[in-house]
């Protein structure tokens, strides 16, 4: 079995909003392999962004906090280090890119000393040699004129590259876990073909393991080894790319796949998931999805079903499977 | 029945939420603003039906105990003309109370028209108020109240028609900064995009005045309205102070610190003085945690300004 | 229905912006948004614009319903020339053409309820009495899926996907003719998303609408759309019907476009065409054939000549030397 | 940028020229003036000065008469110096300038450092303080926190002197001088500071609380650097930067005068000599510094634009 490189074991975050506390990560668990590219997935308010903010333990102390859940990275617990410990792993072992490329970087610093920042910190370096370094990677991220870019401002930089220019910053310091937040959702879809090809490309290049996030099933399909799919807080479902889009269990997944149109294969009608995400704040014990669910039984109104796992690595959330497989 | 959604949540009998409902729950749960909501009850009880209570209503002059120190019967003792401070004192904050609400609504009433009229006009008529406002705003505010002050006392405006007259003077010098900032408010609703749906539904301008633009300007007038109360406050009592603004025989907070010029009063009669400014301070410091209260209470992202 | 006049022509429409300061005559920059586009709608169709961010499909939009003024060309609705006729005309047509915008959290007055948002362009025009409103507020709310118990409810009491429903009733109360949908799906998430494109193919059906659908998603384009126009850089590259454009894409860019979907399934093994660098800077267009800087068969002809759009089959035409 | 300030250049002379026809218009409206005031001089006298001065032209003769020496520089006469009004304001402007300018570094510093605190640590029992002494120093009346200094520092407690800018009839010189002066100047500068700390803390606190939303901040804290770093390096220079605007509207109260603060504590400024003016009606004086702080604050609003110019990148540097 190759060695994971990060372990989420029953993370529970919560944040407090206007109507009350909210689980955004509801007893979340999952492993990511080394090498591997995994995939977060799930439509807005299923938590999957705070998943990444409380592994990076970047989560805003006013607005909420991780409440309970361990998080193993190469075996230590990031929730129990000290503070100046997990800044230390930040940037450097593992490190984040994040929606929006076009706030995402210092508007009145230049380009190249924005990429030397995490370099300097994390490493005893020159000046000199923290340049020359910067200036490699705008080479490795697909960036002509690289002396050019390293001395502009991030206003002179379309979205695409500025988006380059983050990943070079995320892989200054050659990290292990890449943490990918949505990266081409704010890009144009020729763009965004040019970001997930040049992260395929480095991830291949450097054995990295990445977990990245998107609503997008299309972006799913093209980059995950491994796949989770996440309803308001909670894993529904997950397994490796091809089983999942081949044959889905949970109706949700199953829903998604359905009611996106896809090129080339048009349908009269889309098929819809009635309703809405329901509110987090009001949330009890039953399986979230009940209410919008074709399937719904009586128990899934009163219980929330646990994670079961099948044979084939799949595993899924959901009361339907409960009695057919007794693993 | 086919696949577009019906909401399944069953609602109860269709309330009717209010904006201005939720605006006032909202307040009731802030501690400060309720705080400066409180003392400014207080002080308005205090001025405008406190007078009733206290035996020297009539104010009158009493040679046999000048500048009495505070004692049982003249809590805040006595002043040069034998009157009783306390009361000078109520009377004084209807005075200055009235100048503050008075200066406020007009300059509220002025720049809040011309604000709209040229945010949502532009053209000529807009350049023509943005540049009065201008100029008003490039001359020194304190030199521009004390030119005209001087023109009031030159013409012996009857003192009781003076304090409107006050009012009017602050207004000229406070509705261009509001003028200001309720046409960039305009400004930047315009370009909203249900401005632009009331273009492409092809509303008449009153409608996209009245329905649209104007309910979302309330706030801005309201909260800048309610702050500007302080200001206006200070400035008159400033203006008093200087003998330019309320003057006697009528008192305003301002025009009894005046006392304290003479040195004995000064160093020796401190209840003649410090009580007005201290009404002048909790006054101006309650309406500004009011302001900035109503200000989260009704946008929580309105701009601060 | 093909022998009718077209409900929708737009000839030659260009839109500059520039700031040509007329005090210090600097070399104003002009940025020229849309840049001589023609195409005709007929009645019933829904024409969709696809393009990427600079494109100019939301320009094109605002221009068609004289949002925004025009630098040249003419915009026709049902022969009428939009951008010539009188406030007064214009006021009077404003209900046979309607417009449903992007953004739900914007487009909706924040502090008028939604039963009045919805009727009260009936009231100002004077379609109908009072009474009557109300009543019609409620029908329109049931077609597109809302309760009517909510008509007194504020927006911000209602999720994205409400209250693009919302913003969708307003403009089908006043039974338009014509309706310009600028990217209405783009903010929601899938599962929303699908409701309301159900919503728009029942709208077709049913209320027999003529959509202008302006999108840069292009597998939405492909399910509702009949014929679509491709656009780069404010100049149109390809013109045709669904099928024309999505089983034989001719010009280089719609293929690229295509093939740069993400498709929801790991398996497919297909050719992929990766654009190389970005979107050019819409200030300093590249010369001749715009999109020659990222084309991956540009040849020398292309940077110099402008390519004519011609139409190479029955209703589908192209930009492109090599086709 | 070079056409945008050529732009405001033009809009500065309308403004300008509205302001000096605002100002000699307020000023001719109020009846009587400096010579009239003068009980000790006999009639034919007055209507000599009056001819001198040119009183009895009609208003916009006048008017353009006093425009005319403006644009040459000449700011007026002033009746009761017997002086050019420039050189008046030249005499007496150094001594307010020196106290504007200490509270001006003073309330800045202050600002700054207790508005950035406020904000880092938001939530917490310093910033609640720190935002009732911005509301009690924004509420406060000039004149009286004057009064209330004088009667604790100067009279109760004794410590420092109530007024002036020199112990009455002393004539020290060098650095005697400057010890007496500063003393004199502690009061002042300390009451000009707690009036201007209010808003400045409460601007700068709301600036990076504004700063430290942003996106840029969060790439920076996942980058592993240290949060000192992260408030420091990036949140506060993104915050400095619209204060660059407000400094330059500083300037007219530096060269101004602080007129109420300077009357309490009778000091020798440019305030307290435009008060002096005003009681005995020496309009040529207070037209001439009233335009002068116009043409201050005029020019301060275009300085304020163009320092924000050079400070910001995406305005300076063009994509």
């Amino acid at each position: 079995m190759t060695t994971t490189v990060l372990e989420v074991k029953n993370l529970l975050t919560q944040y407090h909003t206007g109507d009350g506390v909210i689980s955004a990560v509801n007893e979340v668990s999952f492993s990511i392999p080394k090498g591997q590219t995994v995939c977060l997935v799930g439509e807005s308010g299923c938590g999957k962004s705070a998943v990444a903010m409380s592994i990076m333990g970047l989560i805003d102390p006013g607005a909420g906090a991780v409440k309970n859940g361990e998080i193993f990275f190469n075996r230590v617990d990031l929730l129990n280090i000290k503070k100046h410990e997990l800044r230390q792993l930040r940037g450097n072992d593992i490190s984040m890119i994040f929606q929006e490329p076009m706030t995402s970087l210092n508007p009145v610093l230049t380009v190249g000393s924005q990429i030397m920042e995490p370099i300097m910190e994390h490493e005893i370096i020159s000046k000199k040699e923290a340049k020359r370094r910067a200036l490699e990677l705008i080479k490795l991220v697909g960036i002509g004129r690289s002396e050019e870019i390293f001395d502009s401002f991030p206003h002179q930089l379309s979205g695409g590259m500025l988006q380059r220019i983050m990943i070079a910053i995320a892989l200054s310091c050659s990290p292990e876990l890449l943490i990918a937040d949505e990266p081409t959702t704010a890009l144009d879809v020729t763009i965004q073909a040019q970001i997930l090809d040049l992260l395929r490309s480095l991830k291949e290049q450097r054995e990295m393991s990445m977990l990245l996030i998107t609503h997008d099933l299309g972006v799913v399909a093209e980059v995950a080894d491994y796949v989770i799919v996440m309803y308001a807080g909670k894993v529904i479902e997950e397994g490796p790319v091809v089983e999942l889009f081949e044959n889905p269990k949970h109706p949700y997944t199953q829903g998604l796949l359905k009611a996106k149109p896809v090129i080339g294969q048009r349908q009269e009608e889309l098929y819809t998931i009635p309703g809405q995400v329901p509110n987090l704040a009001t949330l009890k014990p039953s399986c979230f999805f009940s209410e919008r669910c074709e399937h719904c039984m009586s128990i899934c109104k009163e219980e929330t079903p646990s994670i079961q796992t099948f044979d084939n690595e799949q595993q899924v959330a959901c009361w339907l499977y409960k009695e057919v497989s007794i693993v | 029945m086919e696949n577009s959604a019906i909401i399944i949540k069953k609602i109860k009998k269709p309330t009717k939420t209010s904006l201005w409902g939720q605006v006032i729950r909202r307040l009731l749960k802030m501690k400060m603003p309720l705080l400066g909501l409180a003392f400014l009850l207080f002080i308005f009880m205090f001025s405008f039906i406190g007078p009733f209570f206290s035996p020297y209503i009539n104010l009158g002059v009493n040679p046999t105990n000048i500048n009495q120190p505070p004692s049982l019967e003249h809590w805040l003792g006595t002043d040069k003309l034998g009157r009783d401070v306390l009361t000078r004192l109520m009377l004084a904050g209807r005075i200055s109370l009235l100048v503050g609400l008075g200066a406020m609504i007009m300059s509220v009433t002025i720049g809040g028209l011309l604000g709209i009229i040229s945010g949502f006009y532009r053209g000529i008529v807009d350049q023509i108020f943005m540049r009065i406002a201008d100029v008003l705003m490039t001359l020194p505010g304190l030199p521009l109240l004390f030119i005209m002050a001087a023109i009031l006392s030159e013409w012996k405006v009857p003192t009781e028609y003076r304090i409107y007259i006050v009012m009017l003077m602050l207004s000229i010098v406070g509705w261009p900064g509001l003028a200001r900032l309720v046409r960039s408010q305009i400004l930047s609703l315009s370009e909203r995009q249900f401005m632009q749906a009331t273009e492409a539904l092809g509303l008449r301008d009153v409608r996209k005045l009245f329905k649209h633009l104007l309910p979302n300007i309330i706030p801005l007038l309201i909260v800048s309205g309610t702050l500007s109360v302080g200001g206006a406050i200070l400035s008159e009592s400033t203006l008093s102070f200087f003998g330019l603004g309320v003057v006697p025989p009528d008192a305003s907070w301002g025009n009894m610190i005046t006392s304290a010029n003479s040195l004995i009063d000064f160093q020796k009669r401190p209840w003649l003085w410090i009580p007005p400014g201290l009404a002048i301070f909790f006054t101006v410091i309650s309406i500004n945690l009011l302001g900035d209260g109503l200000r989260d209470a009704i946008d929580p992202n309105m701009k601060r300004r | 229905m093909k022998g009718q006049t077209p409900l929708i022509e737009v000839k030659n429409l260009k839109k500059y912006f520039g700031e040509s300061d007329r005090f210090f005559k600097r070399n104003a920059s002009i940025v020229k948004a849309v840049d001589n586009v023609s195409f005709s709608i007929n009645r019933g169709e829904t024409f969709g614009l696809v393009g990427e961010s600079g494109s100019g499909k939301s320009t094109i939009g605002k221009s068609i319903l004289r949002l925004q003024s025009i630098t040249d060309g003419e915009v026709l609705f049902d022969g009428k020339n939009l951008h010539q006729m009188s406030k007064k005309e214009l006021r009077d047509l404003r209900p046979k053409i309607q417009f449903i915008f992007q953004d739900p959290y914007s487009s909706l007055n924040p502090r008028l309820r939604v039963g009045d948002a919805i009727g009260e362009a009936l009231l100002d025009h004077e379609l109908c009495e009072k009474h009557v409103v109300e009543e019609k507020v409620k029908e329109v709310m049931e077609i597109c899926g809302l309760s009517k118990d909510q008509m007194n409810r504020y927006p911000h009491e209602f999720s994205g996907g409400q209250r693009q429903r919302i913003g969708i009733a307003r403009a089908i109360i006043l039974q338009p003719d014509f309706i310009v949908a600028d990217e209405p799906v783009s903010a929601l998430d899938v599962s929303i998303q699908a409701q309301i494109i159900n919503l728009f193919s029942k709208l077709q059906r049913q209320k027999n609408i003529t959509f202008l659908f302006i999108s840069h998603d292009l597998s939405v384009v492909e399910h509702l759309c009949s014929h679509i126009g491709v656009l780069y850089l404010g100049t149109m590259m390809e013109l045709g019907s669904r099928d024309q454009l999505y089983s034989k894409p001719l010009h280089p860019y719609t293929k690229a476009l295509i093939s740069a979907v993400p498709i929801p399934n790991p398996t497919l093994k297909r050719e992929r065409i990766i654009l190389k660098g970005d979107i050019p800077n819409p200030s300093k267009p590249p010369s001749g054939c715009k999109f020659h800087t990222r084309c991956p068969y540009a040849i020398d002809s292309c940077k110099i000549e402008v390519p004519e759009f011609k139409e190479v089959e029955k209703g589908h035409f192209v930009a492109c030397h090599l086709v | 940028m070079k056409g945008y300030i050529l732009k405001r250049l033009f809009y500065m002379i309308p403004t300008l020229f509205g302001a000096s026809i605002l100002i000699f218009f307020l000023y001719s409206l109020v009846p009587g003036n400096f010579i009239d005031a003068d009980p000790n001089l006999t009639a034919e006298r007055k209507a000599e000065l009056y001819e001198l001065h040119g009183y009895n032209e009609p208003v916009f003769i006048r008017y353009f008469i006093w425009l005319g020496n403006l644009l040459k520089g000449d700011l007026g006469y002033s009746l009761q110096f017997q002086l050019p009004v420039g050189e008046v304001i030249g005499n007496y402007i150094w001594s307010s300038f020196i106290v504007a300018l200490a509270s001006l570094i003073l309330t800045w510093v202050i600002a700054i450092l207790i508005g950035i605190m406020s904000a880092v640590r938001q939530y917490s029992l310093f910033d609640t303080l720190i935002t009732v002494v911005v509301f009690a120093a924004m509420a406060t009346p000039s004149f009286f926190l004057g009064l209330i200094v004088i009667k604790i520092f100067a009279v109760d407690l004794g410590w420092l002197p109530a007024g002036g800018m020199i112990a009455t009839g002393s004539n020290l010189t060098g650095w005697e001088y400057i010890k007496d002066v500063a003393e004199h100047m502690v009061l002042p500068v300390l009451v000009l500071t707690m009036l201007g700390i209010g808003g400045l803390t409460r601007y700068f606190r709301t600036n990076m609380l504004e700063v430290i939303k942003q996106d840029f901040i969060r790439t920076a804290r996942a980058k592993g650097l240290k949060e000192r770093v992260v408030i420091f390096k990036h949140g506060l220079r993104n915050a400095l930067l619209p204060a660059i605007t407000l400094f330059s509207f500083e300037l007219p109260a530096l060269f101004g005068g602080a007129i109420i603060t300077e009357q309490i504590f009778n000091w020798p400024g440019i305030g307290a000599v435009y008060m002096q003016a005003f009681s005995i009606r020496d309009y040529p004086l207070l037209m001439g510094f009233t335009i002068f702080i116009a043409l201050i604050t005029v020019m301060s609003n275009l300085l304020a634009d163009i320092f924000y110019g050079i400070a910001d990148p995406r305005v300076r540097v063009r994509k």
